[in-house]
C-alpha cells in the first residue's frame, strides 16, 4: 500500500509531466542536434530528476517535511515548522487547502535565518535536503560553481588576436547591448502588464543577452534565484543556435561588398604581453568596478595560470578534472531549478522570448559598431566580426568566419572575430558587475 | 520602466567607458613590454579555448604515427 | 609531563589495541590477498587513525570536549554542554562515572539541532571536529559520496549484454532475495533474544546482500548509521571472497549437464538502445519508485553521460579523477566508523555472521531462478550465470565463467553472466528504495 | 519478526515486479528503436565496467609497439 | 554616482595600494624568479583580490554588513549586528569613529556562535561571504587543504634512501632547531619590547623553520590564523632562496676536506620495507604523538597508496588532480589572508626577519649534527647532507648535491641527502604536533 | 620568555627521541622483513616526490622515439 500510494504514478501532476518531457526534449536536443552537450545533459538530466513526483530531490528539509505532514496529517510536524516560518498553525487543526497556501508561501518569503531554523527542526523530525538541492547550494548558492568554471574558461581563453588588436574590444563592448536591450524589453513587458517582471528579475533576464553560460548563472543566482532555470536553459539554447540565429541578421546589415573585406594578417603577440594582459584586465577591474571581480577576478587568474607557464599542473587541472566535475554538478544544479510550480509560468515564456531578442539585438549592434568603426580606421574591418562581440566563444566567432567565407572564399575571418568574441565575454562580466552594483 | 532606462545608460556607458579604458591600457602595456623587454621568440596567435595541448595526451601527429606503428607491428607479430 | 600522559601509550585501551589491529588486517587483505583495495585500503587506514587515543580524529567537537573536559575536570565546559544535551549537571558539582555514562548516552541520543548547539559551544572552547569526522559528514553524512561512486559506476557500465538478452534481468531480481532473507535472518537472531536488531538494523545489515559496495554504504548511512563500519567492511570483504563462497553452492545446485550448457552468442546491441535504455531506467524509477530516484539516478546519469557520446569529458571525469577522489575520501569516512567502542560488540559478529548467509542464499537464489527460467524458455539459459545476479560487478560474472569452463572448456560465459550481473546492482538499488520507502 | 516477512514479501514482490516490468520497456524500446531509427552501425558488446578508452591514455596494443619502437631506438642510437 | 562612489579608485586606501603591489612582486618572484610558482602564484593572485577595495571577497557576511552599513548610515542593519557581536549601540545613534573601532574590535574577538549568528543576521540582510572568504573556510579552516597537500606529497615522496640508511633521520630531528630557535627568538623580541608575539604567535612563526609549505599552513591555522599570510609568504618565499641561503652557511661550517667526504653507495632497498615503512611511521604516531596524527597520518596514508601497488588509480590520483585542484583553491585561500590591515603590521617585518633566521639556525644545526655523526659511525658521514634536514624537498638535497659537486666533481650526495631531507618532514611534522599539543 | 624556553626543550627533545625510536623501529621492521619476507627482486632507489610515472603518461623515452616516428613519417609521408 504505501509503496502504491507513495509511487510517481499515483502522484504524477501534470505539471510533473510537463518537465519531464522538457527535460526529455533537453536531452534529445543535446545528444541528437549536439546542443551544448556539456551542460544541456546534465541540465536535463537534473531537470527530469527535480521532478520526481515524492523524490523531493530540489527540496530542502522544511520543505520535505511540509509535504509529506500535509499529505499524512502529521500535524505535531507541521506545528513545530509553523512556529519559525511564521504561519498561523497549533497542533491538531484540519488541514485546509488556505494553510498549504499558507505554508508555500512563508517557504517562499522566510528570511535566511527562519529558514535555517526550519530546516535543522524538519532534521530533528528525521527529513533531509533532497540530493539536488545540496548540490545546488554547494555549488551554486555559494557561487563557487560558476567561478570555477569561469576560471577554466579563462584557463582555455587564447587572447592572443585581441592583443594584436585591442581596438575590436569595442564589438564586444557594443554587442552588450543585447544585454540592456532586454533589460528594457522585460520592463516594457512589465510596464504593458503583459508579465510582471521586476527590475531585479529584468536584469537577470537580460543576462542571456551575454551569451555566456556561466555569468547568465552567477547573475541569475544573485539577482533572481527562481528564474536561474528557466535564464540557464534559455542562454545554453540560444547559444547553441547562435549559428541559425546569426547570419540573416548578419547579411541584413550588410551589403556584400562590406562582407568581402579582407582584413590585414595579426601581428604576432610575445608571450610576455599575453602575461601582463590579465593582470590588466584585473587592475582595471580594481580600479573601476569591484563588483566584477569574483567572476572577471577568475577568469583572469584562470588565464595567468595558463600563460605564466610555470604552472602547467594547475592550469591543466583547471580545463580538465576541475572544469569537468564542476561541469557536472552545475548542470544538475541548474536542473534542480525546473521543477514545474517555479518553471511553469508565463514568465518562463517571456523568458525564451526575450532570449532571442536579447541575442539579436547584440548582433545587430556588434555588426553596426563594427560598420561604423570601420569609417575611422584606418586598417579595414569586415563588419562580420562585430557580431562575434556577444561571446557564445568560439560559437560566434565561427559564423563570422563561415558568412565570411560565403562572401569571398578568400576571406578567413576566424582569428579576426577571435578577438572581439573573447572580449564579449569581458563585456558581458562587466555588464554583470554594474547590475549587481546598481540593484543589489 | 525608468529604472530600467536608468541601468541601460549608466551599464552601456560602463561597459564603453570600461573596455576604452582597457584598450588604451592595453596598447600602452604593449608598447611598454616591447620596449622594456628583452626581445624574445614569438608564438603565433592560437585558436582560443582551444583543448591545452595536455602534456599527458598524445596529439593527433603522434597517434596517427603510433597506430601506423601499430598496424605495422601486428602485421609483423601476429599471433 | 603533558607529553607522556597525552600520549598513545598512556591512554591506549585494549579495544583501541584491537581495532588498529583489524585494521592492519584489512591493509595486508587489501596489499597482500588483494582483497577489493581500492576500498579496503582506506577503510583499513581509516580505521586505524579512527583509533588513536586522545586523536579524536572521529569525534565531533562537543565529543572532543566532553572527553577532555572529563579527563581533566573542566566543570565549565561540562555545564555549558549539559545544557543543550540535557545532562544533569552543575558547574562544580564532581565528576561519577554515572556522569560520564550520562553524556555518553544524551551525545547518543540528542536531536539534530540540540547537537549542533552542542558542537557550536564545544566550537566556543577551542575544540574542533577530528578529521575523519568532518570526511564523514561531508562525504556520507550528505549521502554525496555513494552517490558519486555510482555515477562512476553507471559511467563505466555497459548495459549491451543486459540489452541483448533482457529476460536475464530476471536472474538479477531473483538474486536480492539474499538481501531480504538476510532480514529475515536478523530478525531471527532478535526474535531468539540471540542479538538485538531492531527492524532498521536488520533492513540496513541485509543490504549486504546486495553485493554491491555503494548501495550498503548508502543503505546504512541512512537507516542505521552506527552500523555502517561493520556492514561496510562485511561488504567489501565477502564481495572479494566472491570466487570462493560461490562456486560450492553452484555445483551443489546444478548438475554437470546444466553447467555444460552452452549459450548461443548474444545479439549486437545498437548505440541508440545504449542511450535510450538509462533513460526508460529512469522513467520506470520515475513511476514506480521515488525513493530509488538518488541512487539509480545517478546512475543512470553516469550511464547516460558514458553512452551518449557528446559529453566524453565529464564521462572520463567521472570515471577517473572523481571516483578516485570521492573513494578516497569514502575510504576514510567509513573507517571512521571502526571506532572500538561502536565496532567491537556482538552485533559486529552477528553482522559479520549474516553477511555470509546473505552471499550465500543470493547465490543460490539466482542460481536456482536460473534453472526455473531455464524450463520455459525456448533458447538455454546455463544456470551458472544466476550466480552473476548477486551484482559484486564483475568478479561474480568471471566466476560464472570460470565455473563454466571447468564444466565445458568451449563454454564462455562471461557474457551472458554480464547481463544478470548489471542487473543485480540495478535490483539491489530497488531493495534499497523499497526498504528506504517502507522503513524510513 | 513479522516486520521483517512483510519487508520481505513486499520488497521481493516490488524487485520482481520493477524487473519484470523493466523487462518488457526494454524489449518494448529496442522494437522501437529498430523500427523507427534509422539502421546504424552496431558496436559489439563490450565487457562492463571496463576501464574507458580514456582519449589521453595509450592502449595496451600501442604500448607494446611504443616499448618495441623504443628498444629499436635505443640499440640504434647508443649514447 | 553609484558606480563612481562605489569604484575602486574612489575607496582605495593606501594599504591597499601596498598590498596590491605586493601581490604584484609575488608574482614577479614566482612567474619571472621560479620562487615556487605552485603555490606563489595563487597566492600573490589571491592577495591581489582580497585587497580590491569596496568588494569584500575576503570578508565574513558581517563584515560586509558592517562596511556598507557604517558607510552608509544603514543603522538598522547596524543595530541588529550589535546585539550578538555585544557592541553597545541603538539604531538611530550617531556613527563615531569610535563606533567603527568598536565594531572591529568586536569581530575579532567575537566567540564561533555569535559570529555565527552575526552572520547569519547579516545574511537576512543580503549580504554574502565574500568568495575568498568561502574558499578559506573551506579549505584552510577545516584543515583539510593542508592535509590533503600533505597526503599527496606523501604519495609522491619515495622513503627508499631513508630505508637504506635510517640513522641520517637524526639530521632530519637536529635541522628542527630552526623551528624552536626562532620561537626563542620571537619570544625574545617580545621580551625585549621590540615586538609583541604572544606564545602562540612565536610558536607560528617558529614554523617556518620547518620549511615545509603544507605543515607551516596547518599550524598556523591551528595556532594563530591572524599571521597565516605572513607565514604562509614567508615560508614558501625562503624555501625558493634555499640556494642563496644555504651555501655560505654550509661552507662555513665544514671544511674543504669533510665536503669532498664520498659516502658509500645506499644498499637497495626492498618493496616490502617501502610499504611496511608508512605503518612503521603512523604506529609510533599512534603511540607517541596522537597530535601529529592529522598531518603524518595523511602522509603516510599517501606514502602507503604509493608503494602497496594496488591503488594505483588512488595515489595517481592523488598526486594529480586532487593535488592540483587542492594547490589552487589552498593558494587563493592563504592570498585571502594579506589582507592590508592584518599583513602591515610590524609583525610581518618580524616574522620576515625572523623566517631567514629559522632557516639559517636550521641549516647549521643540521650540518653540525651531520659532523658530529661522523665522528661516532663507522661509515663516513658526509656534513653536507646534513643541511637537507631542513626539509624544502627537494631542493635542499640538491642544493647538498651541488655543494658537494663543487668540492670533489665524483661526489654524488643527491640520494644520501635524500634521506635527512625526507626526514625533516616527518620532523617538522613531529615538531607541529608537539607544539600543537602543548600550546592548544 | 620561560614558556619558550620550556618549549623548545620539551619540542627538541621530543622530535629527537621520537626519531631516534624510528631508526631503531626502521632497523628491526627492515630486519624483520628480511628475516621473514621471501626473496623478492629489489627496486633501486628512486628520486623522492619525483613526478609518478602516470599510467597515461608518456615518458620521455617514448616521447623521443614517437617524436622521431613521426618525423620519419611525415617525411615518407609528405602531403
Ligand atoms: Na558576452
Ligand atoms: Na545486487
Ligand atoms: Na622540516
Amino acid at each position: 500500500m504505501t509503496l502504491w500510494t507513495g509511487s510517481g504514478l499515483f502522484n504524477m501532476e501534470l505539471g510533473q509531466v510537463i518537465m519531464i518531457a522538457i527535460g526529455l526534449l533537453l536531452l534529445f536536443l543535446a545528444i541528437r542536434k549536439g546542443f551544448e552537450p556539456l551542460l544541456l545533459v546534465p541540465i536535463g538530466f537534473g531537470g527530469i530528476l527535480a521532478n520526481i513526483p515524492e523524490a523531493g530531490l530540489a527540496l530542502t528539509a522544511a520543505e520535505n517535511a511540509i509535504h509529506f505532514a500535509l499529505k499524512s496529517d502529521t500535524t505535531q510536524v507541521l506545528a513545530a515548522l509553523a512556529a519559525p516560518l511564521d504561519v498561523a498553525y497549533q497542533a491538531g487543526q484540519a488541514i485546509t487547502p488556505e494553510l498549504k497556501e499558507a505554508f508555500k508561501v512563508a517557504v517562499k518569503e522566510a528570511s535566511y535565518s527562519d529558514m535555517a531554523m526550519a530546516n535543522a527542526i524538519a532534521q530533528d523530525f528525521g527529513y533531509g535536503n533532497g540530493m539536488l538541492y545540496n548540490f545546488y547550494s554547494v555549488v551554486i548558492g555559494s557561487t563557487i560553481g560558476p567561478l570555477v568554471i569561469f576560471m577554466g574558461v579563462g584557463a582555455m581563453t587564447d587572447f592572443g588576436p585581441l592583443l594584436a588588436n585591442p581596438k575590436t574590444m569595442l564589438l564586444g563592448a557594443a554587442a552588450q547591448f543585447g544585454i540592456f536591450g532586454t533589460v528594457l524589453g522585460a520592463a516594457l513587458l512589465d510596464w504593458l502588464g503583459i508579465l510582471d517582471f521586476t527590475i531585479l528579475e529584468a536584469a537577470a533576464v537580460g543576462i542571456i543577452g551575454g551569451a555566456d553560460g556561466p555569468t547568465s548563472i552567477y547573475v541569475s543566482s544573485v539577482l533572481a534565484p527562481h528564474l536561474l532555470g528557466a535564464i540557464a536553459v534559455s542562454a545554453y539554447a540560444y547559444m547553441a543556435m547562435v549559428p541559425m540565429i546569426q547570419p540573416p541578421i548578419m547579411k541584413a546589415l550588410t551589403s556584400q561588398k562590406e562582407r568581402a573585406i579582407k582584413m590585414s594578417q595579426l601581428r604576432p603577440v610575445s608571450k610576455k604581453e599575453k602575461i601582463v594582459f590579465p593582470l590588466v584586465v584585473l587592475i582595471a577591474v580594481v580600479l573601476f568596478l569591484p563588483d566584477a571581480a569574483p567572476l572577471l577576478g577568475m577568469f583572469c587568474f584562470g588565464n595567468l595560470m595558463r600563460e605564466c607557464g610555470v604552472v602547467e599542473r594547475l592550469s591543466d587541472t583547471a580545463q580538465n578534472a576541475l572544469i569537468n566535475i564542476t561541469t557536472i554538478f552545475l548542470g544538475l544544479s541548474v536542473g534542480s531549478k525546473l521543477m514545474a510550480d517555479k518553471f511553469l509560468d508565463a514568465q518562463t515564456l517571456g523568458i525564451l522570448g526575450l532570449g532571442i531578442v536579447a541575442f539579436a539585438v547584440g548582433t545587430a549592434c556588434g555588426v553596426l559598431m563594427a560598420k561604423l568603426m570601420n569609417r575611422f580606421t584606418k586598417e579595414a574591418i569586415n563588419p562580420l566580426i562585430g557580431s562575434a562581440g556577444v561571446s557564445a566563444v568560439p560559437m560566434a566567432a565561427r559564423v563570422s568566419n563561415k558568412v565570411g567565407l560565403e562572401a569571398n572564399p578568400q576571406n578567413f575571418l576566424l582569428m579576426h572575430a577571435m578577438g572581439p568574441n573573447v572580449a564579449g565575454v569581458i563585456g558581458s562580466a562587466v555588464a554583470a558587475g554594474v547590475m549587481i552594483k546598481l540593484l543589489s | 520602466m525608468s529604472q530600467a532606462i536608468d541601468l541601460m545608460v549608466a551599464g552601456m556607458g560602463f561597459v564603453f567607458v570600461f573596455l576604452i579604458i582597457l584598450v588604451f591600457a592595453t596598447l600602452l602595456m604593449s608598447k611598454l613590454v616591447h620596449r622594456f623587454g628583452p626581445p624574445e621568440p614569438v608564438a603565433p596567435a592560437r585558436t582560443p579555448r582551444a583543448r591545452p595541448s595536455a602534456p599527458s595526451s598524445v596529439d593527433p601527429d603522434t597517434a596517427e604515427a603510433i597506430k601506423k606503428a601499430i598496424a605495422q607491428y601486428r602485421s609483423r607479430h601476429k599471433k
